[in-house]
């Protein structure tokens, strides 16, 4: 490849005026598209090695430059400018030993820039490559052809079992939800609700659970509900659709 | 040909609806109308004297090129017999899955495959293999999919109780033989 | 020109996508590859000499014919057709990337860009460039993304092997670990 890599050059000048597409907040506003590239800028700004950067005073351009660029509330950035601080650190403890088995601090993060560099001359490559296409039109009206007829489908039913093979597989897996806000705690509105049904016959769903509730406990206590209908401690039943759901003790329940 | 009949001739291509003769007056300005007709002529005589598939046209709501119309049968004969179209694994597990808990809204089906599955019905649909079969009842009342009478003859099956059940599934696939249950790629 | 070329003209001409070889061999089955192959190189020769204002190009693993670039602006200027909106770099960095690993997960991605991608890939998606082509194994089994036909299309390549190989870049990836990085000067 001829092009020459000029991935600093390139982030300051011709990313500036972006169509963010999606409209969310990018940090591409002041021509950076990550923290990655304002390294790489600085890197090349400072003229030094990516293989040996002056960590320190990288890190001190790093903060500088987030600062006055007021991209500080940018995650991504903030988490660079503490692994360069980490980094700083790491490079001023004493080495142990004699440089032989000293594993530089830097090596992850060198190992990171060559391969974002690398990415932008992709970038590079693709932008030019993109720009041509776009300049060129292909047909736009197509008018007297009618919708064309669909060719036709290659369908077997092994194809269509292992499809089904496919997704009982997937479905076997567990779902993993990693947000839990507030484990629900159907034990204790069970406790609740036997408390209550143990002092009257019946009740109201109001008198179970308390008017400003929160999620996780209308949840808890609805579910709590269903699990000692189904045990046969209490029934349920609504008049009408809508209306107040009656709690009622079961007496066969409370026998067994 | 002249530059302005390229001009028309890119332009005319281009563009996404045919063009009245005052809109191609504003791609130059500089020519008069005497002009732009002959640059329009020129590429229509071009078309036709230089063996071309394609012809000038000028219709109801302006200048067109349009294919010749002793191609258009061919041309849509080899769309026809153009290879059989395959459908993506994704499509054969949106397929499976409608196949196995009919009647089913495409909300479930997300949820199993984990992804939206819009385009995918769409494209069932458009292949006749599903169809809207009712609404379910709750909020929005939502489409309820099934599969065809289509579907049925594409798997040569006479119902749908030919269908091997889920857990019988792994001794109709061994009976399938290997080649035809290859692990995706993953 | 010749029968077969002003066949393959029509054809391409009604097209507003690419299209392969294959379907443009079932115009004609009686025409050999090479009959095919000189019949598309007759009509490319066409366009370039005869002084047209379109030109034929093969991207997407298909043909296709395009407008020449020098009536673009022009084209535009008189509002009968629009470019379509250039990505941002970020979104390229995220093509690009997606482009050589594919396929990958969202993960990957934003350890190599050093930023989240979630709304990029979004993005992306909605423009078709990307497409969801599988799942990874492992806790939550990640969405896997690649490139789409649309992609090779809007980037005029034929295939994705045109990009360079990663050995062909100007910058070399060393082998991780700390003995490929330099020494600090001491």
């Amino acid at each position: 490849m001829s092009r020459n890599v000029r991935g600093a050059e390139r982030a300051i000048t011709s990313a500036a005026p972006d169509f963010a597409a999606d409209g969310s907040f990018t940090v591409e506003l002041d021509h950076f598209s990550g923290p990655l590239d304002l390294l790489l800028s600085l890197i090349r700004e400072e003229q030094v090695e990516i293989s040996d950067i002056p960590i320190a005073r990288i890190a001190e351009q790093f903060l500088l430059r987030i600062s006055s660029l007021a991209l500080d509330e940018a995650a991504d950035y903030l988490e660079m400018a503490a692994r360069l601080l980490r980094i700083k650190a790491q490079m001023l403890l004493p080495r142990s030993g004699d440089g032989e088995d000293w594993e530089d601090p830097r090596a992850e993060l060198v190992r990171r820039l060559l391969e974002y560099q690398q990415m932008r001359e992709v970038v590079d490559l693709l932008e030019h490559l993109g720009e041509a296409r776009r300049n060129r039109f292909a047909r736009g009206y197509l008018p007297q052809e009618p919708v064309p007829p669909m060719a036709p489908l290659a369908l077997s039913l092994p194809e269509l079992l292992a499809a089904v093979d496919r997704v009982l597989r997937v479905a076997r897996e567990p779902t993993m939800h990693d947000v839990v806000p507030r484990a629900l705690d159907v034990d204790g509105a069970m406790e609740t609700i036997r408390a209550v049904i143990a002092l009257r016959v019946r009740v109201r769903w109001g008198d179970i659970i308390r008017r400003e509730a929160e999620p996780w406990e209308v949840l808890s206590a609805l579910l709590a509900l269903l699990e000692l209908a189904r045990r046969g401690e209490l029934k349920l039943a609504q008049a009408r659709p809508f209306t107040d759901v009656e709690i009622t003790r079961d007496a066969a329940g409370e026998a067994a | 040909m002249t530059p302005l009949a390229k001009l028309l001739e890119a332009a005319l291509f281009a563009s996404g609806r045919p063009i009245p003769l005052d809109e191609l007056a504003s791609l130059e300005p500089e020519a008069s109308r005497a002009e732009l007709a002959l640059a329009l002529s020129e590429l229509r005589e071009h078309y036709d004297t230089e063996g071309h598939g394609v012809e000038l046209a000028e219709l109801a709501g302006g200048w067109q090129i349009l294919t010749r119309p002793e191609y258009t049968e061919t041309i849509e004969r080899a769309q026809l017999a153009a290879r059989p179209q395959r459908l993506s694994a994704a499509a054969l597990e949106t397929l499976a899955i409608i196949a196995y808990r009919q009647p089913i809204g495409r909300a479930e089906v997300e949820e199993i495959r984990g992804v939206s599955v819009g385009g995918m019905l769409k494209t069932l649909l458009e292949r006749g293999l599903i169809d809207v079969v009712g609404r379910a009842e709750g909020i929005g009342r939502p489409l309820l999919y099934g599969t065809t009478q289509l579907f049925l003859e594409q798997f040569a099956l006479r119902h749908l109780e030919e269908l091997p059940r889920a857990d019988e599934l792994a001794v109709a696939l061994r009976r399938s033989g290997p080649a035809a249950v290859a692990e995706p790629a993953s």
